[in-house]
């Protein structure tokens, strides 16, 4: 019984819709299908925290409307708050009690228990069970992060919001968050989540970028990365220092950044020097300046790129 | 170093919204407001009047009560039942209840009564005005039988008159009395907590471990703490005598520079000892209530409001540990008797020995190291 | 030259071994990446070397001085960054720069002279009369680590200096670490972002308390047969047998 | 209500977890008790005082022992000249000094304390008074009195026609005058106005600055039952320390309970009702911990304790401040407490602070609900 209500409640797919929602100078319109993991990416300050308070009813919108799985978040808050799941960006937890008790609490708030819930966070939590009687207060950086995430997915929303979750959490731990979440959208949870990580973006249905208030774009990352128009080659040399300063002054290099164990230049798709703009034809140039032992190979961007692109222009 | 730390500390202190204005604040609340909401004086006692003699001499009796400035008629009742339901109602303090016949009594066998019900929840509102009004009706005593009065009788009730004579506050004014203690209060407040207020918070919000990190030693962090307190406290102190000498012409008859001295010292015991709690508590609710605690204890320890002798003999034994109580005897002593550093020595013993034992005990309690 | 030895350092808090006998040292100039998964150990080692903690067991020189005797001396000669903390928020950005010079002894002539420079560099000058609080955490953080080495320390202590800092700063504020290592300050730092790790000369990885591996980067990846050092580290976890990671 | 019974777990944790809190929470009406019961006594007891007597006739030695024989006062030194008097005042040790001379008797008191100084001339005037009318009467009673010196025999037949009214006092609810019976309900009042206002406040308000109400506030819980589960903790403990205080004023400062104790209990939960509402409603308008501290502690308590008649009696002060002393709910349950408690009266005495009681619960309930913000603005 419980299926088939659930069913004709959800006829409509859209789990968010926003139309020009305006909050101190920012504006959005932008659409979320239910099970969807949307992303949104931007630097510190370009409105993401502000966005989420305004989605969850905890700050009212100066203009614009929008609704959660239909209600609309200025007149039924109430109903909203019964659905939506949320984690702030400083998400504290009362320091002066253990970890289990957090999560009992949390788990009560959320009209729910540990153990009824306790397979959608297993895979984090199990990190902090042999703390489980130390204080909030005793644990490090990282772990209470994690705490904070497990307190945050003790319960089974409609839609959960999560403002930068994995910040300060180590790699192995951030990635099995993301198949935590993987597992969530399959049993039909929206996600919204805002992220530093680029790599974390790309695991995203769909993904915005955020910058002053505003999306610069709002597609997949697929959608994203094919709309990168620019020639884009990963350089290796052996003082790295040195050749970051040698490329950012070649004529054609539009831009320079360091990628891990390599340096991402991005040139003009037609300029007029690199006619056939191939990676060899690249380090015969660059070897001509005097960069010797200089590999330069043609790379697919990644979100990172098009986000620095973007960012730049 | 220091410079640096204490310039970031004073900056800090004026952006803070609340501080300053408190700083500012108290010092006028206290000296302004207080001393007129806190007196025992013990007028306009409201009296209710049952004269069911209603001859001339209870008339006499009653006129010689109600002019006596101390009572003021509240009521005139018919039985003393209608007056105790005013007593109940809090609406008069004393019932004088004038017997029928009185005159005639008097006028055969030389004695009567008169009965006095007095609302003694408030101790010494009953006692003095029981006690005043038994004076005055034995003054009328004198008075009615002045015609009969023998020339020694009258001689020797004249013969000695009693005068009192108040040194320092002739007309007792209870604001002399206050003022020197509420300065203390003030400059115990800003110099005592407000430092280690800060401390408490700079740990809960975990700013202390910036400065764990920097090679700031122990003992430049707390002066940095304390100095800033330090110079506000005497600002506030002097503020707080042109408060005193403009409001009440209250101007100290001894030597300020031994109040100053006194009060450097006081304020070097009372920070040392707000150090301490801020070295025990760990959130600022903790601390607020520590303070609480000993701050009450220390003011109804130090004879702020009614004399240390007052109290039963193990109150007074245990007086000797408020630091308030040496700092309050000085003030009140230079400010208004005049007396000179001689006359203080164990006052100032007592604070030194304060100053060394709370200081040390805050270096020591101290722990940089998580 | 080494600025820092140490040799099995431990750390015990009651029954639970935080820092478990790690022994690593660092040249003078040197990136040293210092990573771990939460709760390996990283911070507690780092406090340690800091002077902030005592060490159950085990000796340490940092900038030629000994962690268990003079740790004072220590926090005068390195410079300290961390990303919840750096600088005091209701502080203006030249009263902070001016603040730590004071603390760190440079005199006050110098101080105001190059702290001019650096707003300058950092294209903050606009912003010299705002609260630090008001900066976006991206600009907060590249001022904290310039103030952090304004005093020109052998080494200084980044503690995940750019957790939670959009990409573009972050490469910038790596270029400023790459121009502080040039100018010979050696840089002891912590960081989750696995592309970071590959930009350190040396790189150590902490499990259980324990260091699992400590190599450059490139050797590291040839060792475990990995892509990138992503990779790398999750081989290591394998290795963690309470599930710490 | 599941989730409530667990908040309420929570809070409970919040405040016993705190140990230096909790202790302090309960100590607190007995140190006040002890305080304020021994602390402010305006009983004078065993004053020092000195005499300069040159003549030491008879009468001036029958009046000293009789200043001596009373447990008021013990004498400390004779006095060879009246300029000594400067330097006992300046070392603070003697209450007063009592200069004979042929014509007057001269009480020379320390004015620095108005209230002791007045209250110490007034007790010795009544005491040599009394001395002079007994000598009177008794050399007019009978020839055998020794003959003071100097003065003629007095007539036997003025005794006969000597009229004196004699007022007969009775002291109403406090027989034996002790100062406890007015700080009882004084202590009653603020413990209970602290313990509610002050922590209901900074423990919202804490909340607040962690950044948990945040979270909380985006959960299926109304804010209402947050609220709500953030007081129990704070009545459960006020409800013990009333317990304490009734115990510690009976026991130990022998203050009985005149009236009835229900009476005086559901009095007392009134006002803890209206406490911890005032702190609901100051944690509403604040963001900040040190600002509810402050509010309640400066708004609150002060006024609290220098208006409510607690120490100082309301009708010596202004008339402004009087008017003040109003608005402050802890004024109204003092005076009744004093009804209920100390005179014994029913409930016909407190109907008018009962009301005034409940309209002001009343009104902040109602301001309490509409300030209270159910977002982050």
């Amino acid at each position: 019984m419980e299926g088939l209500t659930s069913v004709c409640k959800k006829s409509f797919s859209k789990s968010i819709v926003v139309k020009e929602l305006a909050k101190n100078n920012g504006k959005v319109s932008f659409e979320v299908e239910r099970g969807e993991i949307f992303g949104v990416i931007g630097p510190d300050g370009a409105g993401k925290t502000t966005l989420f308070r305004v989605l969850t009813t905890l700050l009212l919108p100066d203009s614009g409307e929008a609704k959660v799985e239909g209600y609309d978040i200025v007149k039924d808050y109430r109903e909203i708050r019964k659905i939506v799941g949320y984690m702030p960006g400083r998400f504290s937890l009362y320091q002066d009690l253990t970890v289990e008790e957090n999560l009992r609490i949390f788990a009560t708030l959320f009209n729910t228990t540990i153990e009824e819930n306790y397979h959608l966070i297993k895979d984090i939590y199990c990190h902090l069970e042999p703390f489980k009687k130390r204080k909030a207060g005793a644990l490090s950086g990282g772990m209470k992060q994690k705490l904070a995430l497990s307190c945050a997915l003790i319960h089974k929303p409609e839609v959960l919001f999560l403002d930068e979750p994995t910040t300060g959490i180590d790699p192995v731990s951030r990635k099995e968050l993301w198949e935590m979440l993987g597992r969530l959208k399959r049993e039909g949870i929206t996600i919204v989540v805002s992220t530093p990580y680029m790599d974390e973006a790309s695991l995203c249905d769909r993904i915005a970028l955020m910058q002053d208030g505003k999306f610069l774009m709002c597609d997949t990352p697929r959608a994203i990365i094919d709309s990168f128009d620019k020639n884009l080659f990963s350089v290796k040399g052996e003082n790295m220092g040195v050749l970051l300063e040698g490329l950012r002054g070649a004529d054609g290099v539009l831009s320079c950044f360091a990628f891990g164990d390599s340096l991402h230049i991005t040139t003009e798709k037609d300029n007029v020097i690199f006619q056939s703009v191939t990676a060899d034809s690249l380090k015969t140039y660059l070897e001509k300046t005097g960069l010797e032992g200089v590999e330069v190979t043609k790379t697919e961007p990644s979100v990172e790129d098009c986000f620095m692109e973007l960012l730049s222009k | 170093m220091l410079k640096y730390l204490l310039e970031k500390e004073f900056k800090q202190f004026f952006r803070n919204k609340a501080l300053p204005k408190m700083a500012v604040i108290m010092p006028f609340m206290a000296i302004l407001i207080f001393p007129l909401v806190a007196n025992f004086e013990i007028k306009n006692i409201n009296l209710a009047i049952v004269d069911n003699d209603k001859s001339s001499t209870s008339r006499a009796m009653v006129q010689k009560i109600a002019a006596g400035g101390y009572f003021s008629i509240s009521q005139v009742a018919d039985t003393h039942n209608e007056a105790m339901i005013d007593i109940e109602l809090n609406k008069s303090d004393i019932i004088l209840e004038i017997p029928a016949n009185l005159e005639r009594d008097i006028q055969r066998d030389g004695t009567a009564k008169v009965l006095v019900s007095a609302n003694a929840v408030s101790a010494t509102k009953g006692g003095l005005g029981s006690a005043y009004l038994a004076g005055i009706v034995g003054d009328f005593n004198r008075e009615i039988n002045s015609d009969i009065l023998t020339m020694s009788e009258l001689t020797m009730s004249e013969q000695f008159t009693i005068t009192p004579r108040f040194w320092y506050n002739p007309r007792l004014l209870y604001t002399y009395f206050m003022v020197p203690a509420l300065m203390v209060m003030v400059l115990a407040m800003v110099c005592g907590f407000l430092p280690a207020l800060n401390i408490v918070g700079e740990k809960e919000s975990g700013t202390i471990e910036q400065i764990n990190v920097t090679p700031v030693s122990k003992l430049n962090f707390i002066l940095s703490k304390l100095l800033p307190y330090w110079i506000i406290g005497f600002v506030v102190l002097t503020i707080s005598f042109l408060a005193a000498w403009v409001a009440y012409g209250l101007t100290p008859a001894g030597s300020l520079a031994t109040i100053y001295l006194f009060a450097a010292l006081f304020v070097l015991a009372f920070s040392g000892f707000g150090l301490v709690i801020s070295n025990y508590a760990t959130t600022l609710q903790q601390a607020m209530f520590m303070m609480f605690f000993f701050v009450l204890t220390f003011i109804f320890m130090s004879g702020l409001y009614t004399p240390v002798a007052n109290m039963p003999q193990w109150a007074q034994n245990l007086s000797i540990i408020s630091p308030l109580k040496y700092i309050i005897v000085v003030l009140r002593q230079v400010y208004l008797k005049g007396s000179t550093f001689s006359d203080l020595l164990t006052p100032f013993w007592m604070l030194s020995g304060f100053a060394i034992l709370f200081n040390g005990w805050a270096v020591l309690s101290y722990r940089k190291k998580s | 030259m080494r600025v820092i030895e140490v040799e099995n350092l431990t750390k015990r808090f009651g029954s639970f071994t935080a820092v478990d006998n790690i022994s690593f040292s660092v040249e003078r100039g040197e990136i040293f990446g210092f990573l771990g998964a939460n709760g390996a150990g990283k911070t507690t080692a780092m406090k340690m070397l800091c002077g902030l903690l005592r060490p159950t067991s085990g000796k340490g020189v940092v900038a030629g001085f000994d962690i268990n005797r003079d740790s004072e001396k220590i926090k005068a000669a390195i410079g300290y960054m961390s990303q919840k903390f750096a600088l005091y928020e209701d502080l203006k950005v030249w009263e902070n720069i001016r603040l730590y010079a004071g603390i760190y002894g440079v005199p006050e002539k110098e101080a105001t002279e190059r702290s001019h420079r650096l707003l300058e560099e950092l294209g903050l000058e606009k912003e010299r009369e705002s609260l630090v609080k008001s900066l976006p955490l991206g600009w907060r953080q590249k001022l904290a680590f310039s103030v952090s080495i304004f005093h020109r320390p052998s080494i200084v202590f980044l503690d995940e200096p750019t957790g939670g800092v959009d990409p573009v700063t972050r490469r910038q504020f790596w270029e400023m670490i790459y121009k502080a290592a040039a100018g010979g300050i050696t840089i002891f730092v912590t960081t989750h972002y696995m592309d970071e790790a590959e930009y350190c000369n040396r790189v150590s990885i902490m499990v259980d308390g324990r260091i699992e591996a400590l190599d450059s980067p490139a050797l590291l990846k040839k060792e475990f047969g990995a892509v990138n050092m992503d990779d790398v580290f999750r081989k290591l976890a394998r290795r963690s047998n309470n599930g710490l990671l | 209500m599941r989730a409530f019974r667990v908040f309420v777990q929570k809070e409970f944790y919040h405040i016993l977890r705190d140990r230096w809190t909790t202790i302090i929470l309960l100590a607190l009406p007995i140190l006040m008790i002890i305080l304020f019961g021994f602390g402010i006594t305006t009983e004078i007891r065993n004053t020092k005082f000195a005499v300069y007597d040159p003549a030491g006739d008879f009468t001036t030695r029958g009046i000293i022992n009789k200043l001596e024989s009373s447990e008021y006062f013990t004498l400390e030194r004779y006095l060879s000249s009246p300029d000594q008097i400067e330097q006992l005042f300046r070392e603070g040790k003697t209450g007063f000094a009592v200069v004979f001379s042929d014509e007057q008797i001269l009480l020379v008191a320390d004015g620095t304390d108005p209230n002791t100084a007045s209250i110490l001339t007034n007790y010795a005037t009544a005491l040599i008074n009394s001395y002079l009318e007994e000598s009177a009467v008794r050399q007019a009673g009978g020839g055998a009195a020794t003959n003071v010196a100097g003065d003629p025999p007095v007539a036997a037949a003025t005794a006969a026609a000597r009229r004196t009214i004699t007022p007969e006092i009775r002291l109403l609810y406090n027989p034996s005058l002790k100062s406890a019976y007015n700080i009882v309900p004084g202590i009653m009042g603020m413990i209970l106005m602290l313990i509610c206002a002050m922590m209901t406040s900074v423990s919202i308000a804490r909340e607040k600055e962690l950044g948990t109400m945040e979270v909380l506030l985006v959960s299926p819980m109304k804010p209402f039952l947050i609220i709500l589960s953030k007081i129990v903790p704070y009545f459960t403990i006020s409800v013990i320390n009333y317990i304490t205080i009734l115990i510690l004023s009976v026991y130990v400062l022998k203050v009985p309970i005149a009236g009835s104790l229900i009476l005086l209990s559901g009095l007392s939960l009134l006002f803890i009702m209206v406490s911890l509402l005032l702190g609901i409603l100051i944690s509403s308008l604040v963001e900040k911990q040190i600002v509810a501290l402050l509010i309640s502690g400066m708004l609150l308590m002060m006024p609290a304790v220098f208006l409510s008649g607690l120490m100082f009696p309301i009708e010596s002060m202004p008339e402004v401040l009087q008017w003040l002393s109003h608005i402050l709910p802890v004024k109204w349950f003092i005076i009744a407490v004093r009804n209920v408690m100390i005179k014994g009266l029913g409930f016909s005495s407190i109907i008018k602070e009962v009301a005034i009681l409940t309209g002001m619960a009343a009104v902040i309930l109602a301001v309490s609900i509409k300030k209270f913000k159910f977002r982050l603005e």
